[in-house]
């Protein structure tokens, strides 16, 4: 549970992610304290299949952990599974 | 070097990108699309890429190679749109001085590529389902995505050793 | 499919004998000519080849690896004649439907053809001296064959680690 | 020693073999029993450098056993150490 003020992120959705949201990405309002529960709250918002097990995340284009705080005008990407080659 | 390319993987100038005098050997590797996947045939073929972090990631894997072996020169790039049949989606050469160092980094280049890289595979099949292959350290599974009665539904279907090329 | 060839060896027609549409993965080596060699400077190589037995035993050896590995083709040629700094001296080709079979048959092969195969190469150093390299199971000498007061004297020279490719 | 009458075979020489003999072929007359007899014999003959144990050897552009008997109108190859690739 966060006791954080309100955040402006910018979330980009790839592959499965994008299909189940029906969007490449958006602004986003949080007042989610890490990466982990952004996902949580947005997953359950739309229902994402994915468990945030399953995924990795990066934030401005370098992989980060779960764990990391979120930070106003983050630019977050939710990794899906990979199957590149 | 490591480059996402939207059109056909040329491979001979990422050949020629690897060869040096002093290289006595170069091992090339390239990943094609299958005619089928897990016994299913497949009709047609996309990959889709974060972009930014996908070039970083890989040019970092390619360091790493450099890095852990005694190679002289390595190159890779990995295709991203609609891909057909017989067409190059992953293409890695590396040179070296002696043949071991040149096989044991080409095979660590396409792994990592494979297991880290944000890429993502969507094929679909002749019998009409399409599917995003999640093959996350090739043990997890695939997702069947299928438009059904105007919500998503989500089948799990195993992503098998046939997701592996 | 195994042959000498006494002119360059053109990779292109070699990759596209293993291509396939059940085939997920080619991997491909070359062995060239390297500027040095055991830490001398190389002016001139040549390859010699006993022709009848290298192009059967090629041919067995890539029998050989189509029944070990699960693999789909393969190819391999070998260069005779004088060869210059870059050029391919042997070229290999392997398709599987995964990449694991095409490394080990392609490594396979290219280790085969090193240990087996009656070709010989003949070195010639910048230096002056000529060598005919023995490198039969890696670990033996080279004889240095040198002219010398009209008849030949037999210098023993260590073939090492960079006799390998 | 060898008790066997005289046979007539063909040499083929390659590489260092070819260099020592200054021939790349030649008809013999041998009486030696085995191919290993008959390389030895030329071997003192020639004053080739190489032991039978550091070579391989052919007949008629098959690899044989240095313990193979030597037949009349044998193709034979003494094949020193390879370095192909």
């Amino acid at each position: 549970m966060s006791l954080e003020g309100s955040k402006t992120v910018y979330i980009k959705y790839f592959a499965l992610l994008r299909d189940e949201r029906g969007l490449a990405s958006e602004n986003i309002s949080t007042e989610a304290a890490t990466l982990a529960e952004l996902y949580n709250e947005i997953r359950s918002r739309h229902d994402f299949s994915l468990p945030v097990e399953r995924m990795s995340v990066a934030v401005n284009d370098d992989f980060a952990e779960w764990h990391n705080r979120v930070n106003d005008k983050d630019v977050i990407v939710f990794v899906p599974p990979v199957a590149g080659g | 070097m490591f480059s996402l390319m939207e059109t056909d993987i040329a491979e001979s100038p990422l050949r020629a990108a690897v060869e040096d005098e002093r290289a006595g050997a170069i091992c090339t590797f390239d990943g094609r699309v299958r005619n089928h996947n897990d016994g299913k045939a497949v009709s047609k073929l996309s990959y889709e890429a974060y972009a930014e972090l996908a070039e970083k990631e890989g040019n970092v894997v390619i360091a790493e190679a450099l890095e852990k072996f005694n190679i002289i020169r390595a190159a890779a790039a990995h295709r991203t749109g609609d891909l057909k049949i017989g067409d190059v989606a992953v293409f890695v050469a590396v040179s070296a001085a002696h043949r071991e160092d040149a096989f044991k980094a080409c095979r660590y280049i396409i792994d990592e590529i494979k297991l880290r890289l944000p890429i993502w595979k969507k094929e679909t099949y002749i019998d009409g389902g399409s599917v995003w292959v999640n093959c996350q350290s090739c043990s997890s599974h695939a997702h069947k995505h299928v438009a059904d009665k105007g919500r998503h539904s989500h089948e799990v279907a195993r992503a098998s050793e046939s997701t592996r090329s």
